[in-house]
């Protein structure tokens, strides 16, 4: 047996069990990755197997219709156009349904879902919201989201204020309203609306605050990520 | 050489004319009845005795599967047609002895070569689909 | 300042260690899910998105030409049924990429390819495999997959045979065939397959060796993990 002195032992030890952690680590995002595979995979399957299935055998009819029956060869071919035209609206769905949140996107979104309230909307963006990493952004969105879905739902409010700032430390969202404010319902604490914001946010070292006087302002701020 | 007389089952209509049309033009088949669900195949194979059917897997009413689990003991030779290989599917479809198992997209030569083949006794199954087709779990040993 | 003893200093800064691995596990595995979904977004929509507004035109184009000049239009609608048919392809390949490899499924699965190809198959494996890591088994069924694909491919064997087993220092499978063994067409050494193979086995600290001298044998090993 070698003795170690102890501060290297503890050295190693700590080192072991980085390397253990590290390991867990790329073995967990390697699941998660598969699963989200076969979920794409099974959407996949049905609309644009069949379309394209459909695109093959009648290319390969009007084909052999050609100098036969042109007639009955242009009809196939007009199926083919129409077929890929509706082909390429799914794969266009599905792709923009799959790209992360995006903050302008969203923008768009809630003043959709404001101007089917009835609600006022007011927002106010700073010029440059700077380069937001991926993750960042995508977190910011579905709060964003959350938080005007709360408004619409929950506040009877007449206005809705949104404010997104990137400041000299982070970015920051508000939002807020003129409604009757939080707890008028203490016994709907349950949703997970506000825990899945506060959860997601916690993962970018971002957090959450609400001030419920009149109506509810909510404060969603993320730091910069440390270079 | 006799006329080989077929009856497809395929519930997406503009698929369905698309087969018919193709194998129509091969001079030594017929298709006598096509069929928008599993149910109408079994009632069109008892109807008009073919020696082939071509099914697609997921139909209303009846499944491609079911209406070939059906004709399991009648003499017409059932052949399924998919796209994508889904768990479980070709082993229910080897089960029910069907004797093609192939893809939708296969060029029309290559659909009735195999028909051809498969005339003849032989069974012909796509290695795409094979490939990617899992059994419902089975032991890990042999028996 | 309190002075705390040097071994529960040493504790405390391990176990917040620990936490922030456990933070940045978390993280990392949300931002590969994104990406990987993102990935396949541009993948579906490069790929898939490009063939369909191929078809789209070639379609419009073979509408104008069949009357005027049919040739040109056969060839606008062989276009179309070679491109539908390599999107499919593609799309097949995706899903069954995608899909998560069970070790007991895959027996299953190459029995039925040999058997589908006429091959004999014969099976042995260890009485228990003990438990093996979900990623080793990913690998594991992978691997065992692609050799006895191309066992049905290439080899031209009458018999196909397939060893697993939990050694002490690992899991060990081997794939054996009667064939006429490998280098018959050097040429076409440049497949995925046994390359794909190497590579995800070298992510599990495994190995793979072939041997061929009348027919083929792949050795695939993969260590235990260190506790
Ligand atoms: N803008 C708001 N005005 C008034 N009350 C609000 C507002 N936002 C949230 N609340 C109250 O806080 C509760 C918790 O909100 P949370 O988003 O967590 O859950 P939820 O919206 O009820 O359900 P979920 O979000 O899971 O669909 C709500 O039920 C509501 O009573
Ligand atoms: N069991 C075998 N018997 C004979 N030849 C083999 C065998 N396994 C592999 N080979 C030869 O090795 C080559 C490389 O195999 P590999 O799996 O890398 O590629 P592939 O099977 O040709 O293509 P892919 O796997 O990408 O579809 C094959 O092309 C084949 O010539
Ligand atoms: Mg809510
Ligand atoms: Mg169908
Ligand atoms: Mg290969």
């Amino acid at each position: 047996v070698i003795l170690l002195p102890f501060n290297m032992y503890n050295r190693i030890k700590q080192e072991k069990l980085e390397g253990q952690l590290e390991d867990a680590n790329k073995r967990i995002s390697q699941l998660m990755v598969m699963e989200e595979r076969q979920r794409i995979a099974r959407d996949l399957h049905d609309t644009l197997g069949q379309k394209l299935s459909l695109i093959g055998l009648k290319s390969d009819l009007a084909g052999k219709l050609i100098t036969s029956k042109p007639e009955a060869a242009k009809k196939e071919v007009n199926d083919i156009h129409q077929t890929a035209r509706t082909a390429l609206k799914e794969v266009r769905e599905m792709v923009s349904g799959m790209r992360a949140a995006n903050l302008q996107e969203e923008v768009s979104h809630i003043r959709q879902l404001l101007n089917a309230a009835n609600m006022a909307f007011n927002i106010e963006t700073s010029p440059d919201l700077g380069n937001i990493p991926l993750l960042v952004e995508n977190v910011l969105s579905m709060s964003l989201k959350e938080a005007v879905t709360n408004v619409v739902k929950h506040s009877q409010a007449t206005l809705c204020k949104v404010t997104i700032q990137q400041l000299p430390n982070g970015w920051h969202i508000i939002v807020e309203d003129n409604g009757r404010g939080m707890g008028h319902d203490i016994t709907s604490f349950g949703g997970h609306g506000l825990k899945g914001m506060r959860e997601r946010l916690e993962f970018v070292n971002g957090s959450l605050n609400v001030e419920s006087t009149s109506g509810t302002t909510i404060h969603i701020h993320v730091p910069h990520p440390v270079q | 050489m006799d006329v080989i007389r077929i009856v497809i089952a395929e519930d997406q209509q503009m698929l369905l004319g698309a087969l018919g049309s193709l194998l129509d033009l091969e001079e030594d088949m017929e298709v006598v009845g096509m069929a928008k669900n599993g149910e109408e195949a079994v009632s069109l194979v008892r109807k008009h005795q073919p020696e082939i059917c071509i099914m697609d897997i997921e139909m209303p009413v009846k499944s491609g599967l079911e209406a070939a689990e059906e004709l399991k003991t009648h003499p017409c030779k059932v052949i399924i047609l998919t796209t994508f290989a889904r768990p479980g599917y070709f082993e229910r479809a080897r089960k029910a002895d069907v004797y093609g198992y192939l893809l939708k997209d296969s060029p029309s030569e290559e659909l009735a070569n195999s028909i051809r083949v498969i005339i003849d006794g032989r069974k012909v199954y796509a290695p795409e689909l094979i490939d990617i087709a899992y059994a419902e779990a089975n032991p890990l040993t042999d028996r």
